[in-house]
């Protein structure tokens, strides 16, 4: 694998986290729990699809073979995005889509803290504005994981419930490969072992305030990374694609 | 207070407003006009909440990344100007949640244009140009509204639904220039939402029950009828210049005025929405009553949290 | 309109009415309320697919633009459909499917019933084969329409709910245009307006069997004779049509 | 029963055994053959039920209407198959509620390939292709199980199968003739299944703690690595035909015995999957306990209104 195959499939992931995420979240929109969150969800979905934006073009314009930053977002088959499966499980209620979030924030914002050090001028400084974004997401899901966790006795046992469901997804954050290591050894890529143990410390603390528990690490699923998905994705990219593939080479 | 002291207040009431000295919260105002305004107000609150809807429903579906954020960011205005508008109705004592129950009862209107679908990406279009262009047209004069909290959310409302309604143009013209598909969709778009939207100002003059007493006290600074033909006259233009055509036959320039002269309204469907027939009617209150449904143990949980923290600081000392 | 035209478009209408509302009750698959439920339900998507692949087959022969059953079926947009509204209503729940089955059903028998008689041979044939497949759709939902009216207090509130809720989407089966009027004065179709009278009265005597009140006629929604559909078929189509758009030109 | 007569059935029950005599549901029986046969029975009855999942996520987006059609045949083959295995089970003093909330607390299992997702189209014809040739494999023998219900079930199953395994591999077939993404297709999804279904014979015969007492009651007549050989020497020609490669680094043909001889089988992922780990276990129970939730109370509907008609028929009288 070459520094520059290496370098698309590491932004071509971080790109399609945020825009599967995004996607996700903007399937809210209109039917949040209270006004105030419609405008909070829809914020954050924004700011997502921004971050999508950016990387996919860089990817597209890495990769060199004439694609551009909505090729890649909607004319791959389901192979070949590369996000992590935690941010393509479904919306369910709003405790799950706030455990996701959460879970996926930490671990989002500790990564972009270190990438503002790439080495990669490009990766630095989407890095850098997507910190900004990233540190308002972590403080919105870490205030709501601790509002339900410490509220009622239902949402304990709801948000609970849904960090102990979404936890089998966590540990494929940290996984590394080759591309990771090409990365890495480039000064381009994040150090994921390092991050690990500093998302665990975050997590942990939050949950600590929320009276939450912090599930046990067991079995974690894998396979986004190598573009084996889940069943909901595919639901996910026929609704999300249909445009661009009912309606092939036009502009909009 | 005494007869006197009323009919006292009245007439400094009055005198502020013919002078157009704004309103505000704390001064006296005359029940009806507080009335008037709160449904006006909740009312117009309410359908930036329902507009979300029809929007909503076409954000996971955007034909690229662009058209996706800036959709993204038009609802995402639209519930901030849901919640100015909330704001507003508060200082005049109305009750934010009790307000959406009345919507979700059927007992207060929200506008009935959002009782249409959206079938297609061009709907996208069509509403921010149409819809959010008639919007505006009401939406201006209330800048000047007699009531200073509405008068200063509007200004705020105005300059983003003018935004929208550019992009919304920019979106009708990129289908309008693009193939034949995509000019067909666009022209489909028009055609279910031109009349629609001409209805969004309301019954003709002739039978408005409250545009009298509105204008009166300035809440209300033009009819239904000149608001209609403000937009008639704007909008026509506009969809000629990228070739589309106004799905009205009787539809003809008058020389002599200088205005765009249209076909009947058909009032009938326009009650008939009114009244919940509709093609949506159902599916939008039961989504936002879903919504609500939903997002009670969330509620009830961030009240109890907030409760807990009270206590402990209280505790704290 | 020439008869062709209308006689394409009468075809059309039928098959979709039985493809999309088999593309409803598939969704079921695996999520019946009881395994004999499953077996019945998939029964009729598998037979309301048949008729579809019949009509639909016709259709694009009477056409004679070299279609044929599949394109028309899945590669058409949304505008080009012509099933009435009633059947791509969504599940929602046990008690909605089987009212929306059971309103079709008798709709969908007696206007077999009637167009077994069609001077058209081909029509008359699949009427025939699909009139012994409906007959059973009609017993089945009938049973059920019954056992859950005077079945227990919550089934009876939520069966009648359900009719209640999908009953302005019945009128839509009653009304007829230039096209129904060719193809009655051709001896090709089916008088609606007699059917109207026959379903009313089939309806009524099982809602009593049911203790069911039957709603009152108001205003009645229009619109998927004419290609205007609810928002909830452009979802159904990108899922229904994914495959066909996004591997264009294979055969499978 | 005194002990001697006890031991008298026990030996007049072998003795049909070995006779190749069918046991009946009014046949004494000792009390852990039944207990076996109930759970393996009512087992391949949740597999059937389970399997509907994987598969009927695919009807939907069947790519044209002939698949379509025969994926729902399928799947309703499947729905029949639980029917008649539960049904042999209740011949046992199995109750069918009760074994399913059994499945749904994990304390009675389901065959573990449905744990597996179907991602792609490929997949529903690597499941008929590789997962009912499999269960064919398994199934074929218990045609002539020595529990006469268990037995007469298998021989319906087994038909419709067989017919399965034939359109599974059809789809394989086309794909594989198709175009380089769907040759690519159908070569992804063999990846996915060929070892799972490998793991379908269960653990390897060293491992396998049922197997011998079964065998010798003839529930079960023939070892779970015989018949996983056996599924091994009619695939492999049959990928190699169409063009596709097993997924073995390890495989090859040994001309002397006539076997193809495979790699070793991650046994981990194996027990790992059994113990609840793979990718949709939580899903496909979860899928299984909300559709039992969602229909309880149509399910009670059918039981008053039963009660009910009987109530009338016995007044009627």
């Amino acid at each position: 694998m070459t520094k520059q195959e290496a370098l698309f499939e590491y932004t071509l992931r971080a790109g399609d986290d945020s825009l599967i995420l995004g996607q996700r979240l903007s399937e809210w929109c209109g039917h949040g729990p209270v006004l105030e969150e419609d405008i909070a969800m829809t914020n954050i979905a924004l700011d997502l699809i921004g971050q999508a934006t950016s990387l996919l073009a860089y990817a597209a314009e890495v990769e060199g073979k004439d694609r551009d930053e909505d090729q890649l977002a909607f004319l791959r088959y389901e192979k070949e995005y590369k996000n992590l499966l935690l941010v393509e499980h479904p919306n369910i209620d709003f405790g799950v889509t706030m455990a996701r979030q959460f879970l996926f924030d930490v671990f989002h914002y500790h990564f972009f803290k270190e990438l503002t050090q790439s080495s990669d001028s490009q990766l630095a400084a989407i890095a850098e504005k997507s910190l900004k974004e990233v540190t308002y997401h972590v403080k919105h899901s870490s205030e709501w994981i601790i509002r339900l966790g410490d509220g009622t006795e239902e949402s304990h046992t709801r948000i609970q419930q849904a960090v102990n469901d979404l936890w089998e997804y966590t540990g494929e954050m940290f996984v590394m490969d080759q591309v990771d290591e090409i990365m890495i050894a480039e000064g381009v890529g994040v150090d994921l072992a390092r991050i690990k143990t500093i998302w665990h410390d975050h997590v942990q603390q939050v949950f600590e305030r929320a009276t939450l528990t912090m599930p046990e690490y067991g079995y974690m699923q894998l396979g986004g990374r190598q573009g084996r998905h889940t069943e909901y994705m595919g639901y996910l990219l026929s609704e999300m694609q249909y445009m661009q593939r009912a309606y092939p080479n036009m502009q909009w | 207070m005494s007869e006197k002291d009323s009919i006292e207040l009245q007439k400094q009431f009055q005198a502020k407003i013919e002078a157009d000295i704004k309103i505000e919260p704390k001064d006296w105002m005359p029940d009806d006009y507080r009335k008037t305004l709160i449904r006006q107000i909740t009312q117009h609150a309410h359908s930036e909440i329902v507009g979300m809807l029809p929007e909503g429903n076409w954000i996971t579906r955007a034909p690229n990344l662009r058209r996706k954020a800036v959709l993204l960011a038009k609802v995402q205005d639209e519930a901030g100007h849901g919640l100015y508008l909330y704001s507003a109705a508060e200082t005049l004592g109305a009750d934010r949640e009790e307000s959406i129950d009345d919507m979700h009862t059927g007992k207060a209107k929200y506008s009935s244009i959002f009782n249409y679908p959206t079938l297609s990406w061009a709907d996208m279009g069509a509403i921010g140009w149409l819809v959010d262009g008639a919007a505006i047209m009401n939406q201006v004069p209330l800048c000047r509204t007699s009531y200073g909290p509405y008068a200063r959310a509007m200004v705020r409302v105005c300059k983003e639904e003018s935004f929208h309604q550019r992009q919304g143009y920019e979106i009708m013209t990129t289908l309008a220039n693009g193939t034949p598909i995509q000019k067909e969709m666009a022209q489909d778009a028009l055609n279910r939402f031109w009349w629609p939207a001409l209805m969004m100002f309301g019954p003709s003059d002739a039978n408005s029950k409250h545009t009298a007493q509105s204008m009166a006290w300035k809440i209300k600074r033009h009819t239904n009828d000149e608001l209609r033909q403000k937009f008639v006259d704007a909008t026509v233009p506009q969809a000629h210049l990228i070739g589309l055509t106004i799905p009205d036959a009787d539809l003809k320039f008058n020389e002599e005025t200088g205005h765009w002269e249209f076909g009947e309204i058909n009032w009938e469907e326009f009650y008939n929405v009114i009244k919940g027939n509709g093609p949506c009617n159902k599916k939008r209150i039961d989504d936002r009553r879903k919504a609500k449904e939903n997002g009670m143990w969330v509620r009830e949980a961030a009240r109890a949290y907030a409760d807990k923290q009270k206590e402990r600081m209280k505790k704290a000392g």
